[in-house]
């Protein structure tokens, strides 16, 4: 393939954008701007025209694999199916083209559907605030954690510690530790639940939070859920909810409901937003009511007008913790989730979660024979398989599994973590795809591990590259055509 | 459900595979007394058509600058996005595939990423470039915590007043609990006084930050200010507008260290805000500290050169609590928008976009400054934005009407700072016509010339 | 020039390869007094921002489907398209390849083309289907040629009046100089009656032309006239509308030796009338009459199977002169979009579309029929549209005065049916509320309700 | 691969779309309509979702070439870039969304930018008067007939001879044929300039049409056209001009100046509008005076009123022929080539035309060396070199060259096309290629003459599928999956 650089495409005097000529009385910029501050030239862009742009950018995208194109079973990211409508709504220029500082009286279509996915996201999570500035999972997190230590400073306690599960996402120790708080790591039991005996080692009064993710990363719901609730409760801690998995649960139990306080929603993984080979995402917060005065803000309220229609108002928490990043928050991908949930309803949104769960149970039922399952028998949207037995009799290792899957056209699932399950490969098949899809995918898994245990460590064979130098790229890092 | 596939023959045969009599089986896990036993109490369902009715209704009750005139800006532009940038944002390969975990089967976001890192370094002047934060306002406060590290000082951060008061805010949250002074140096004038700066610098500052044009759309004597920051040992962050680079120097060229910004500007919708593209860039020295996701060049197995995610140690799903950051998804759809754009407009083109920026602005500024009504309000030269002074005292009933007019003037200023409270932002980019602009004066004079306005709406002058 | 890539530099180069002194040289073959020695005298060049904004003016000059409340229809619909068809329609790969020529580098095409022409033959209950024509029109005035090179009769062609008038003239037109007669049997209740078409098909009649739901809406008895048509030896052709088909029997069920449509519903813009979709389809006797491009399976030299232009030799570019067609680009890329919408909607959405439309429609027409001033002109039953009479005679200024309250209301007949002139053509499609259709008789009655309509159209209602 | 076709994924129950409630009294279909008209069921579409529709079709998309991925000098087809901004504009919905039955006063935008292209199109070619109506080259070549028969049988004439050059595109006998002429084929040279000698004998005084393609589909300008022309009209003829070669002649000369009394334009071609896999394209005509009272009809005129603005009308011609399709005319696809022609200007136009020109000289420059080019060493924006040679003394055909080009990434060029040059090999490679892109086909194109032929025969080799039986494909025609 054709691995150019758009810079080598660049010859001088190309160009693939002419700017309109200057309607107003002109000067020479030096005449405007101080000599100093001004640059000899215009930075070195490529010169290149649109068709080579165009081109270039096309084939480049061929490159990658993505759920419009094939199965991408990565546990814990839910690659769900990315309605289209949901870009087409994007893309009005009522939502696109709105600025975040126009008099609130001209964007009350806006805001009301922002005020909208506050009062659902309340809904879906049991609890009672909600703040839509966070612009990602891990975003979601530290504008909690940083609530959370507002709300202690507020009361007059010092607390510092996060208890943190060990397969919880890396994420959450790094935002406690960006929140100011210490990160002290929980023990897990082979079916990802937390470790009674860890915790209750490890629990004190100067717990702050304890983070949860629940279903947790090994796709089990904790079976101590309400116990370890009360035990953090009774200590004055709160308890957060990672949101990451909340797909399998949509309609059928609430994070308020089994004891947190706090929670993110990951809006590109449950409500369906594009991953975009990256993000956007969003990372919604919701709380309970007595952390509501330190979200970060604005929050849009509804005030009840004379009139048939409501007003809708941006107004800042009492004892907001400030701002985590500029503007309103993530619109465009809340706007999105707004359709994803709009389009299913309650009763919709319950099958998504019942199909998910489904999907992971049935394709656990087909790949357990010859990957075994160590949580058992039984999953919530997604499941953690381990290599570990392969490895010992025929050296296949979960990232050769991974590789050799993209030569039959499937994206890997999540290899290597969650950390405390050894050569870990973490499935989750989402709800958008077909018993037919699932069927394929158990079949070649099958059919892998019993290939050539060589033909496997030189996979994958059949894409552009194969098994980058990981190492040279980490030890003389280069980051740029220069 | 549309998007649905298994229909009640696949479920039953799926149930009957896995061993169970029922969905509900599946999730048994969950006590009873933790079950939600009720319907969400959230909307019902709307159909595809429904939904679209739905969300026009809401989009139609909206100003936007393609139903009004907008000069409003304050970190978030309404530039022109050249339509080859939707076509390469909306490829299905590239906005429906993840973090590229799968080196061989993500190349085409992994060179993307690496052009992008590759354009953000040219532009910047600096040594390196991560492939996306947030936005310009989580940025600077990423920025401000990479200066605490690396120079392992967490004394104070010295801020100008002039930097976005969003972005500034976000910086003061990051540092809540960190222990950290954050200082704030005003600008009265409109730009930083160096003798106060230098004042407020010691060699407990970890950082100086200043926004070059800054917040007010005011040039920064900032290659001094660098130089006061090195001199006290500090880092030098400065927050640019990447559409000024096509005039003026870069930040690594006057000095900074890490330089931020919000590259919304560079292809991407304005989406009330958000989601938008923070970008960072920083010396060589501090690359062992840079927050976020970052693409290498090396070979694969087969000697070929390829793309790979690099530096993970760096990363918290390696080094958890003891990673830079926390950041683990960013914004890499604009990343590639950010790429496409600039490989369009390439060099010449980004000096015509600033320089229409620079003179359309100072047009109207005089326009403005000539109006018995309005005066602009500091000295500084200006880039394209600039504050203007409503004697009359009412800038935001101004804003308001002038809203009913169809003009979104300008951004009052009073709420961030008191001291400007009869005063706004004004701003106008290439897409601003002439036409438009001695509109708005009239408008804003008159305050009645809907008529006019409707005819230039219309007109899509 | 943005799409142009030649620096000078390369230019010189070039042309030293090429041993030509300047590029006029390469045009020395033209003489000088065939040259044209000026600029062209054309508008001056834009860049895509002024572009774009010329170009929104023109389009804000228009009142179309988004910004009015549109009962138009008659040939071409406001139907709902789905956001998929878009996404689908706007690939690259789609709409920037051409005729599949080297079949190996085409597969997406030629199986999109296949599933085509498989839907079509589903959705009209023929054997073969073409992989797509111009547009309704111009595909019944090539099946008429089709009947009549098939029949080997070229004496006439019988066609009822209720065929879309335009579908008449384009028959008319392409036989002009064929010494084929053409005869209009008049449908003066709106639908044919039986025994007056009987009586001008004889054992020179090539074919009839019937449309069922037809021009006016009303259903036709297709069934026995299809019996009329092969009792003379003719064969019959059937202009559908392929949205009736979520309800009504299909083409080939009641008897239509061709059927054709156009297939504009079927997720393709009303773009003004074009471009749109030809579909046609016929039994396997006709096959090797078929015009126009067509797909076929078969196996490569693996043996694998795979799909390629077939039955080349009907065609121009082999046959030349003796062709069954000049037919060379189609629409292949409206052909795509509608067996992405067929897809989608599947059987039962397909039905809900339809139902949706029959009882809108009638609803709008027992609410007009119910008014003083309007009444409904013809018994049949009809599906989607209808034909109703203005009493006081003023169905133009009706109309013009119900756009300028943003109500596109009907289509006046009086240009092509002088006994009609003092009614309009009104559509109903599943897009239309209960609401929309309440003002619609509020603003034909009273002529003011600018207001109602205003609302309604930004509430997207 | 995955072979399966959309209804091999089908399954009952399954669905895409959900449409709204009634929102009016329902009633039974069977009590509105009459019962013998109704279907039993509703046809066999198959029953997918849309994750699975849009897969389905995003991967089929990937097994074409297309313009916007590969170089593809498919030669008579004109691939250039099809520019983006005129993909937006089409999508506005104030063009996408005009009815072509509003009042003629709601739709001054869209009448004014017809009647702008109108213009602009009578300017290009010469001609004075324009018909947007035909909706495809070959439409527009039928149409342009059919006015030419309309003229003759109005001033009383018996014609029907149609002289067509032997290297036309076959649309040009078809049309002629369809119109009801008479088509007779005259012989043409080596450099694809009409033999005189056969021209003089086919010549007569019951000439109606000589349809002429020029630039010929050799890519040489006519010699003789001034002659020609001259003849023709002198025995009262008229010049009929094949347009799908005007990419090399814009504002260089035009066919109303070098004889042309008619002329089809191909804006998917010339103009940009992109080939839709096939289609959508368009056809307009423009002819002399003479000839305008003929046109299909309506066409725009403008009609000056007090103000500022024009008011724009649809009339119909005089005396029209009438029409060739129902409503106006491919207007999305003019909207384009109006983009297209605003982009450009006067200058850009030519500068167009001029660098085809040079690409296309270029490219024979440096290909004529080991694939001989029997027209010379000169074209206009396309050549049509010979594989003969090879093929006699390798048995290399031009069918092989061109599979084995697409296993290189190049999509080939146009073969056995025109007739009249043995194994022709026909390039176009337009104005909007890079030189970079012309060295590397002509590198490539001679390594392929210097492989082994039995390499050739086979290819290609990286294809998802290589040769069809196209024999018995056409012997038994499987059009449908019933």
């Amino acid at each position: 393939r054709d691995t150019k650089l758009i810079f080598d495409l660049s010859r001088p005097g190309c160009r693939g954008a002419v700017l309109p000529d200057c309607d107003v009385p002109s000067a020479e910029p030096s005449s405007l701007l101080p000599a100093s501050m001004l640059a000899d030239a215009p930075p070195a862009m490529p010169e290149v025209t649109e068709p080579q742009v165009v081109r270039h950018f096309v084939n480049l995208s061929q490159l990658n694999m993505s759920v419009d194109t094939h199965f991408y079973p990565l546990g814990s990211c839910t690659m769900k199916y990315n309605p289209k409508r949901n870009e087409r709504a994007a893309a009005m220029p009522g939502f696109a083209e709105v600025h975040p500082y126009q008099p609130e009286e001209t964007k009350q279509g806006m805001l009301e559907m922002l005020y909208e996915m506050q009062e659902i996201l309340k809904e879906i999570s049991g609890l009672e605030a909600c703040s839509l500035q966070p612009a990602a999972g891990a975003h979601g997190e530290l504008a909690a954690l940083l609530v959370a230590a507002a709300y202690f400073k507020d009361i007059g306690e010092e607390r510092k510690k996060v208890l943190v599960p060990d397969n919880a996402h890396g994420t959450n120790p790094a935002s406690a530790a960006m929140a100011g708080f210490e990160a002290v790591t929980v023990k897990t039991n082979i079916d990802g639940g937390v470790d009674m005996e860890d915790f209750h080692a490890k629990l004190d009064d100067t717990i702050a939070v304890f983070m949860i993710t629940n279903p947790n990363t090994v796709g089990i719901f904790e079976s101590n859920m309400q116990k370890l609730a009360d035990e953090v409760h009774a200590r004055g801690g709160l308890i957060y909810l990672d949101g990451a998995n909340m797909n399998a649960i949509l309609g059928i139990t609430r994070p308020g409901d089994f004891g947190a306080d706090m929670q993110h929603y990951n809006p590109h993984k449950t409500f369906s937003g594009p991953h975009g080979g990256g993000g956007p995402g969003a990372g919604p917060i919701c709380v309970t009511g007595k952390l509501a005065p330190y979200l970060p803000g604005p929050v849009v309220e509804k005030e009840s007008t004379g009139s048939d229609e409501a007003y809708f108002k941006l107004v800042n928490p009492e004892k907001s913790i400030g701002k985590v990043r500029a503007f309103f928050g993530n619109t465009g991908v809340l706007l999105r989730a707004y359709a994803y949930i709009r389009t299913h309803g309650p009763q919709g949104l319950r099958e998504v979660s019942e199909n998910a769960v489904l999907n992971a149970n049935y394709l656990l039922a087909k790949v357990k024979h010859f990957l075994p399952v160590p949580q058992g028998e039984r999953c919530m949207h997604e499941f953690v398989a381990t290599v570990s037995k392969l490895k010992a009799e025929k050296g296949i290792t979960a990232m050769d599994i991974a590789k050799r899957l993209l030569d039959y056209g499937f994206h890997a699932p999540t290899v290597y973590f969650p950390l405390t399950v050894k050569e870990a490969f973490m499935i989750e098949p989402t709800e958008t795809e077909s018993k037919d899809t699932l069927d394929a995918f158990a079949e070649t898994l099958f059919r892998i591990t019993e290939e050539d245990p060589d033909l496997l460590h030189d996979a994958p064979h059949t894409t552009s590259i194969s098994r980058p130098n990981e190492v040279a790229a980490a030890r003389n890092p280069c980051l740029a055509c220069m | 459900m549309p998007y649905l596939y298994n229909t009640p023959e696949d479920q039953a045969e799926m149930l009957s595979a896995i061993g169970a009599e029922s969905i509900d089986e599946l999730f048994k896990s969950i006590p009873d007394e933790l079950r939600l036993n009720r319907p969400l109490d959230i909307p019902r369902a709307l159909g595809e058509l429904d939904l679209e009715q739905h969300l026009r209704e809401l989009a139609g009750r909206n100003l936007h600058a393609s139903n009004a005139v907008s000069f409003l800006g304050g970190g978030s532009y309404d530039h022109f996005v050249p339509a080859a940038v939707d076509t390469i944002g909306s490829r299905s390969e590239f906005y429906t595939s993840y973090t590229p975990y799968q080196a061989e089967v993500a190349q085409g976001n992994l060179q993307a990423m690496f052009e992008y890192q590759s354009l953000i370094t040219r532009l910047t002047g600096l040594d390196v470039s991560n492939s996306s934060l947030y936005d310009g306002g989580s940025a600077t406060a990423e920025a401000v915590l990479m200066a605490v590290d690396s120079t392992r000082r967490s004394g104070r951060v010295v801020m100008a007043e002039s930097v976005h008061p969003e972005y500034r805010q976000t910086v003061t949250t990051y540092l809540a609990n960190l222990g950290v002074e954050v200082v704030t140096v005003g600008t009265p004038e409109g730009t930083v006084d160096v003798a106060e700066l230098t004042a407020e610098v010691n060699d407990q500052t970890a950082c100086v930050v200043l926004e070059h044009p800054n917040f007010f759309g005011a040039l920064e004597d900032a290659e001094t200010i660098a130089q006061v920051a090195h001199d006290a040992g500090a880092l030098m962050i400065g927050v640019f507008d990447p559409i000024s680079l096509g005039l003026l120097k870069r930040p690594g060229d006057w000095g900074a260290d890490i330089a931020v910004a919000e590259g919304q500007s560079l292809g991407t919708p304005i989406s009330y805000g958000g989601p938008v593209l923070g970008i960072l860039a920083c010396t060589d020295k501090l690359i062992r500290r840079l927050p976020g996701r970052v693409v290498g060049e090396t070979t694969d197995r087969r000697g070929n050169p390829c793309y790979t995610l690099t530096m993970q140690t760096r990363e918290q799903h390696i080094r958890r609590e003891k990673s830079t950051s926390n950041v683990c998804t960013n914004q890499a759809l604009f990343a590639l928008r950010a790429t496409v754009y600039l490989s369009l407009v390439g060099p010449g083109g980004l000096r015509d976009v600033a320089n229409l920026c620079l003179q359309k602005s100072r047009y109207l500024a005089d326009q403005l400054d000539s109006t018995s009504r309005f005066e602009l309000v500091f000295n500084a030269p200006t880039f394209k934005e600039f504050v203007v002074r409503d004697k009359e005292g009412a800038v935001e009933a101004l804003v308001a009407d002038a809203a009913k007019e169809g003009y979104l003037a300008g951004i009052p200023l009073g709420g961030w700072y008191p001291n400007l409270a009869d005063c706004m932002l004004v701003c106008v980019t290439e897409k601003r016509t002439k036409a438009q602009m001695d509109a708005l004066v009239e408008v804003l004079q008159t305050g009645a010339a809907k008529a006019a306005a409707d005819e230039l709406i219309q007109a899509g002058i």
